[in-house]
């Protein structure tokens, strides 16, 4: 009976934990019921994935209505893999979350904190999961929202401005998404999207469809912050309170990433989205840029979160290249990435989370001779950069094994080159870090220890992570090219 | 072509484009959040103008009716301006706790004030 | 049995480094650790020998990342002729190491032979790699353990140098390296090394030209100009490190992953019939000679040995890309002779850098009577590395011009006695002018470096010799290359 | 204004009236217009004009914040929990038709109760964001 | 066509209204305007039978967002800087993405067509069944508390995740002059 209700569950459980969390308001109760809340929507998740291994695709209608007069939830490959992504990274973030936000943010507002970062999370895992169009744009507000108010929590007061930054282009975002689904409710009459996917295949080559498609796309492309419409992301993730840069760096762009490739391949169809229109090219070129351009960016930047953020944007730009390659190869070395990239992102982040704990500061200048009085966390930000580079026996070096191979199969050579130069840069500005942690001149004054062991666990949790699937990918790999195959399937 | 059932949907664009046009030119923080209302307000026109149907009726059902407009759409919108208050009233929040700490609502100013830091 | 000694040989040195670790703070016990080490590994790998000899190549699968991609060591003679060198001559360098580190009051010793052993582990990886994936893997694995030893000072000057370094060797190995084993992947389906190769037949030959270019350049630790600038750069090294891995260990790590590319991965009638070879051929000529007379000039000590090493690596590139039976075992015991002759001079200039804190080649003059067994070493060392008798130098040289004439190339045979006569040029003079040169006035009177570092310079010096009377061993294993 | 007296007892007057139309647009909406959210936006309307003529001060006295975080968050709890309550008597989540034993009263009480959840919420959230955004103004 | 005509005024009046809220500076006299659209919009969904879509922009957007934005108009000042400089890309972008939705309209089905896709579809079905699967007259009430209910779940979230971040960016305790966020370091 419990495992019908499981999708459901998924959503529901966070949903009804956030006013609980509001009325408890107590810092350590709010933090133990989030971090309880996320560790059951993990075991969910888990079931879920247990569940569509067994039965293939699971089925979930709300109110007793049948689709598409009903809201349903569709659950395949593709979308439990990402919710398994996003409960996996909120769960450990928020073993990590405890003493961080109790350093950032003041005692009284934690509550809220908690709260919010259970709707993000309630926001997050319900645009995934779904599978009507509309609902998608409701629990898409939820995670905008909750994540406007999480960054602006962070205590610079530049936080608030990068908050309203992402408000007013994340705002605009959804609101051409709402344009582009009302385009295609207009066509088709229906909001379901398995519904929509057969409706449209009549209609599809109209004026009007492309349009909506073209929206669709810009307003997602806002909210993955695909080059050339990435400038919220830097200051939200430089500002935000570590743990939020931690859980949004890892999460809020990859559900972004789904939804794209979900109406791209699911909704209009591989042939429509990238045979017919030119997106693929302008994929391709838009995702070249970012990857340049942005790890270049990366490579000045003195504020390390602010760094990160930059090969955050040049890393969506190799997710945005393997789409484009419209192969299964490349579609299954974007996922792959996806995955990956949570792990060392999130790795990276909670070791500068440790850093922030400690200093106060994440910016290089300060972190000279580091590397001997926060050993721990700096082995953490060393895998993690390893694993960026994409050096073997680490994740990314796997995914930049497909991501590669894919390019090569299709023959792109420029595109292998702008990936190569790309790892060539994160060399430039890992290494930075690392120079300046064990080879800079140790100012005596400041006598540092290591962080809680609250906060290096999860850390080092996700950089083992980042080794294990480095050299056991059956898991990660089995996964991601299972998606792609259902992706490419067209239904979802 | 006969485009003359369609110029119901090109106002209605003029106007989204109006509150689009505010929120992307205008520098100040209030206004931008004012242009973004526009935006949406209009999209919501442009929802309800798909519901409607000729001599359709208002979708409560009752007696001696038979074509009523479609009720879905408003249905979404009422969600959706729900959803905008939200917005609005998160992004108000936001330039009042700004301007108390740069003592403005300028973006410009802001930004001075940001790189002279 | 043979089967989980090869890992074993892998995993040995990094046990070692945990233990150094572990027993930092007490330098006795943790040098005889480190020693101890050595010894055992020399010991797991000499135990490989008869399986080698009687033909076998005993492999192991250790883990599976990619479908297809294994990661698995297997043993084949190249590599155990690389493994028996670069162990034996670890454990010289080590006992060397604590003459010098000490004798040097040099900081962050602990840190140095853990970083030292991982180095030596990555190096066995690479000699026992069962394919280009495990091979690239130890390699990069190298590149980064020995960061740490290259930017040991932490001074500005080794930051600078430590940059140069990961630079161009990551630059080169991300760049072409990776690009070339996966297109390799791409072409063929596996990575492994099979005798005869894998590529014959899978691609047209300008692919296969491209794909050469892609490994010899790739591989940047074989110092191949213009990708060398590490080499000098990492001299800013404490002298051991220089001593043994980049005259050793690292540089050779290169060549042998050139040699292994070329004759397991291409095949060497695939490599011989290339275009892209005679190009790669004149690169290599080139480089010997440039490299030997860029030595010329330079008069810091080291650097000048640097450029030494560059041009002599480009004698066993030269071997590979000739691809005949002579070449091919020419350059692998070539590997050999300038192992034990290029780290015999390095650990002279370490012994007049810790006796005298000299390290101009304009400083030595009469030093020759103070240290007359340190200048004694270097001279013989000096013969072996120019190729004369009575030192092993001559049979690696002897092989390579057999094969250049077997290829067709005569005038290779020329510039082979062009750089012998440049090496006698940048070398002899060292030892002469410390001989026979006029010392200056200052009557400084300076004793030999400490005993421990004379007994490794003795070791290593009477490898050079033995080597010429009986190369029979080295040539052997050479020789099973190309059946 | 706040010491109007005229004011003050138009507003003692029209206030309730507000707060019983409100209640007549929650309950009425299965009919005409109207229903959870417009009836919240009226309800707050009531408190809000009572903040306007009697100071926020007053306002803010009488209802204390942890009542106000309650209030919000029972709203939503009501709403989620109906479908839990459907969920828990073994049909879909929102399936109303289990609350009851045939499928139309079912449905009536779900969406009585629901739209009342929204009620609830609305209300104390637009209270909330009034008082917060007044209590800046105090100088 | 009356109701045509009279659509055709008030979308002429929105017009205005908008382009007024462009050119104004002062801050003040934008909401007002923008008070007036909300009204107008409302009028507009009344003609178009969308009444209760009409009561909440009413209560919505002449009520509580006008409010809202006078009231921070109270806090922030209501003079806005005349930008320096043109701004010529906004233009551009507004221009592309406007052209961009015209010739979207090209196919779509004509203004209040019966015969549109939009009601042939879904929305028949709630208009048949509604009465005896939910018993309840008010058809949006029934979509909107039953057969899409969970939106509505999902709508009463983002509620209160405004109320819930208002009360972390601002909160309920009157408080002196607000003390200065940490600079940059």
């Amino acid at each position: 009976m419990i495992s019908a209700q499981l999708p459901a569950l998924q959503v529901v459980v966070p949903l009804l934990a956030a006013p609980l969390c509001l009325v408890l308001h107590r810092p350590f109760a709010a933090w133990l019921l989030t971090f309880v809340v996320s560790g059951i929507s993990l075991l969910v998740s888990i079931a879920l994935l247990g569940q569509i291994l067994e039965q293939g695709v699971i089925d979930y209608t709300f109110g007793g209505w049948a689709a598409p007069f009903g809201i349903a939830y569709h659950i395949d490959f593709a979308n439990a893999y990402v919710l398994l992504i996003v409960t996996a990274i909120s769960t450990v973030v928020s073993i990590f979350a405890k003493r961080s936000v109790a350093s950032e943010i003041e005692a009284h507002s934690q509550g809220l904190f908690y709260t919010a970062w259970l709707l993000c999370l309630t926001g997050l895992l319900g645009i995934t999961i779904t599978g009507d169009a509309f609902n998608l744009f409701v629990f898409l507000e939820i995670s905008s929202l909750s994540s406007y108010v999480l960054i602006a929590m962070g205590n610079d007061r530049k936080a608030l401005t990068a908050a309203y930054q992402y408000l007013i282009m994340g705002t605009i975002g959804a609101t051409f998404i709402l344009i582009g689904i009302g385009l295609l409710y207009m066509l088709t009459g229906t909001l379901n999207m398995l519904d929509m996917a057969q409706r449209l295949v009549a209609v599809a080559d109209s004026r009007t469809a492309r349009t909506g498609f073209a929206f669709l796309t810009v307003g997602l492309g806002l909210k993955i912050a695909l080059f050339p419409l990435h400038l919220w992301l830097p200051n939200a993730y430089a500002y935000a309170p570590s743990a939020v840069s931690a859980f949004l760096a890892a999460t809020a762009t990859k559900v972004a990433v789904y939804v794209l490739l979900r109406f791209m391949f699911s909704v209009f169809g591989i042939d429509f989205a990238l045979g017919a229109m030119p997106l693929s090219t302008m994929l391709v070129v838009l995702g070249s840029i970012a990857v340049l351009s942005a790890s270049t960016v990366a490579i000045f930047q003195h504020n390390l979160k602010r760094m990160l953020a930059y090969s955050s944007i040049a890393q969506i730009g190799y997710l945005i290249l393997g789409v484009s390659l419209a192969t299964p190869a490349g579609l299954t070395a974007t996922l792959l990435h996806l995955f990956n990239h949570a792990l060392m992102k999130g790795a990276l982040f909670l070791a500068l989370g440790c850093i922030a704990w400690r200093l106060g500061s994440v910016r290089l200048e300060d972190l000279r001779g580091l590397g001997y009085r926060m050993p721990w966390t700096m082995g953490v930000f060393v895998i993690g950069g390893l694993s960026l580079i994409g050096l073997p026996l680490t994740a990314g070096f796997i995914s930049k094994w497909y991501l590669v191979l894919a390019t090569v199969e299709r023959g792109w050579w420029p595109v292998v080159l702008v990936i190569i130069a790309g790892s060539l840069l994160a060399v430039i500005y890992v290494w930075r870090v690392i120079e300046t942690a064990y080879l800079g001149k140790t100012q005596e004054a400041v006598s540092g220890t290591e962080a809680p062991l609250s906060m290096l666990v999860p850390a080092w949790l996700l950089a083992i992570a980042n080794l294990y699937f480095g050299i056991h990918t059956e898991l990660s790999v089995g996964i991601a090219s299972q998606a792609a195959m259902v992706l490419f399937g067209g239904q979802p | 072509m006969n485009v003359a059932g369609l110029y119901n949907y090109w106002i209605v664009i003029l106007l989204m484009m109006t509150g689009f046009y505010v929120v992307i030119s205008s520098g100040n923080l209030v206004k931008k959040i004012i242009g973004l209302n526009l935006f949406q307000a209009s999209v919501f026109i442009l929802y309800i103008s798909m519901g409607k149907v000729v001599n359709g009726a208002v979708p409560i059902l009752r007696e001696g009716v038979t074509t009523y407009s479609n009720p879905l759409p408003h249905v979404l919108i009422l969600t959706a301006i729900v959803v905008g208050v939200a917005t609005t009233a998160l992004g108000l929040a936001l330039v009042v706790r700004i301007r108390e700490a740069y003592g403005s609502v300028e973006e410009d100013d802001i930004h001075r004030q940001d790189e002279s830091l | 049995m043979s089967d989980s000694m090869l890992f074993l040989i892998v995993l040995t040195p990094f046990i070692g480094a945990g233990l150094i670790v572990v027993t930092g703070n007490r330098p006795n016990l943790r040098e005889t650790i480190s020693v101890a080490t050595g010894l055992l590994l020399l010991a797991e790998v000499a135990s490989l020998v008869p399986d080698v000899l009687a033909g076998e190549t005993p492999d192991l699968l250790l883990a599976i990342p990619v479908p297809g991609v294994p990661l698995a060591l297997q043993v084949e003679p190249l590599g155990l002729l690389f493994a028996l060198i670069a162990s034996s001559l670890w454990i010289v360098t080590t006992i060397y190491a604590i003459g010098y580190m000490r004798g040097h009051h040099e900081i962050h010793q602990t840190r140095f032979y853990a970083f030292f052993a991982i180095a030596i582990g990555a190096t066995m990886g690479i000699a026992l790699a069962q394919n280009l994936f495990t091979l690239f893997l130890f390699y990069e694995l190298l590149t980064i353990s020995t960061y740490p030893l290259v930017t040991h000072a932490g001074t500005p000057e080794a930051r600078r140098g430590g940059r140069v370094y990961l630079g161009v060797l990551m630059g080169t190995s991300m760049g072409f390296l990776l690009l070339a084993v996966i297109w390799t992947w791409h072409l063929t389906g596996t990575t492994g090394f099979k005798a005869g190769g894998i590529l014959a037949g899978q691609a047209s030959p300008l692919v296969i030209g491209i794909l050469y270019g892609l490994f010899v350049f790739g591989i940047g630790k074989a110092a191949l100009m213009p990708f060398h600038r590490w080499l000098p750069a990492a001299m800013v090294a404490p002298t051991p490190v220089s001593a043994l891995l980049h005259a050793v260990a690292v540089v050779k790590a290169g060549v042998f992953a050139i040699l292994k590319v070329t004759v397991y991965i291409f095949g060497i009638d695939l490599v011989g019939g290339s275009t892209a070879s005679t190009a790669l051929l004149w690169m290599a000529a080139l480089t010997i000679i440039g490299a030997s007379l860029v030595a010329l000039y330079q008069d810091n000590l080291k650097r000048r040995l640097a450029y030494s090493t560059i041009s002599q690596l480009s004698y066993v590139v030269l071997g590979a890309v000739l691809a005949n039976a002579a070449s091919i075992s020419g350059a692998a015991v070539h590997i050999a002779t300038h192992a034990v002759g290029k780290i015999t001079l390095f650990f002279c200039a370490g012994a007049i850098l810790v006796a005298t804190h000299k390290t101009r080649v304009s400083e030595l003059d009469g030093l020759g009577r103070q240290m007359p067994l340190t200048m004694g070493a270097f001279l013989i060392a000096s013969l072996s590395i120019a190729g004369l008798p009575p030192t092993g130098g001559l049979w690696g040289k002897w092989y390579l011009a057999l094969g250049a004439l077997d290829a067709g190339y005569g005038i290779l045979v020329g510039v082979l006695m062009l750089s012998t006569l440049l090496n006698i040029a940048y070398l002899l003079p060292i030892p002469l002018r410390a001989f026979f040169g006029q010392s200056p006035k200052t009557t400084v009177q300076f004793n030999e470096a400490p005993l421990p570092c004379l007994v490794a310079i003795g070791i290593t010096t009477a490898a050079c010799v033995t080597l010429f009377f009986f190369p029979g061993p080295v040539y052997q294993l050479a020789g099973m290359l190309i059946p | 204004m706040r010491d109007n007296p005229v004011l003050r007892i138009v507003a003692k007057i029209i206030i309730p009236v507000i707060l019983l139309f409100a209640l007549y647009v929650q309950f009425h909406g299965d009919f005409g217009p109207g229903g959870g959210f417009q009836a919240g936006a009226i309800f707050a309307a009531g408190f809000i004009l009572y903040g306007l003529v009697f100071g926020t001060e007053a306002l803010r006295n009488a209802i204390p914040p942890g009542l106000l975080r309650f209030v919000i968050a029972l709203g939503l709890v009501l709403y989620a929990g109906v479908g839990a309550t459907t969920m828990l008597l073994g049909s879909d989540y929102l399936a109303y038709g289990a609350l009851a034993h045939d499928l139309i009263s079912g449905q009536h009480l779900g969406i009585f109760l629901v739209e009342l959840g929204v009620g609830i919420t609305v209300s104390a959230v637009i209270v909330t964001i009034f008082l917060a955004f007044a209590g800046r103004n105090d100088p | 066509m009356l109701i045509e005509a009279i659509n055709i005024v008030l979308l002429g009046m929105l017009v205005l209204t908008a382009f007024a809220a462009v050119r104004l500076h002062d801050l003040f006299a934008v909401t007002m305007m923008f008070g007036i659209y909300s009204l107008l919009a409302a009028v507009v969904f009344v003609v178009l039978d969308a009444v209760d879509v009409a009561f909440t922009e009413a209560a919505v957007g002449v009520g509580i967002s006008t409010i809202l934005m006078l009231a921070t108009i109270g806090l922030v000042g209501r003079h806005e800087q005349r930008p320096a400089h043109r701004p010529l890309l906004p233009l551009l972008v507004v221009a592309v993405t406007g052209a961009a939705l015209v010739y979207g309209t090209l196919d779509m089905p004509f203004f209040a067509d019966p015969a549109a896709p939009v009601h042939q579809h879904v929305a028949p079905y709630y208009l048949g069944k509604s009465p005896e699967q939910t018993g309840i007259p008010n058809v949006v009430t029934s979509i909107l508390a039953s057969y899409r209910g969970y939106d509505t779940l999902g709508e009463l979230a983002v509620i209160f995740t405004a109320g819930v971040g208002v009360l972390a960016l601002l909160g309920l305790r009157r408080r002196k002059r607000p003390s200065k966020e940490r600079p940059t370091p």
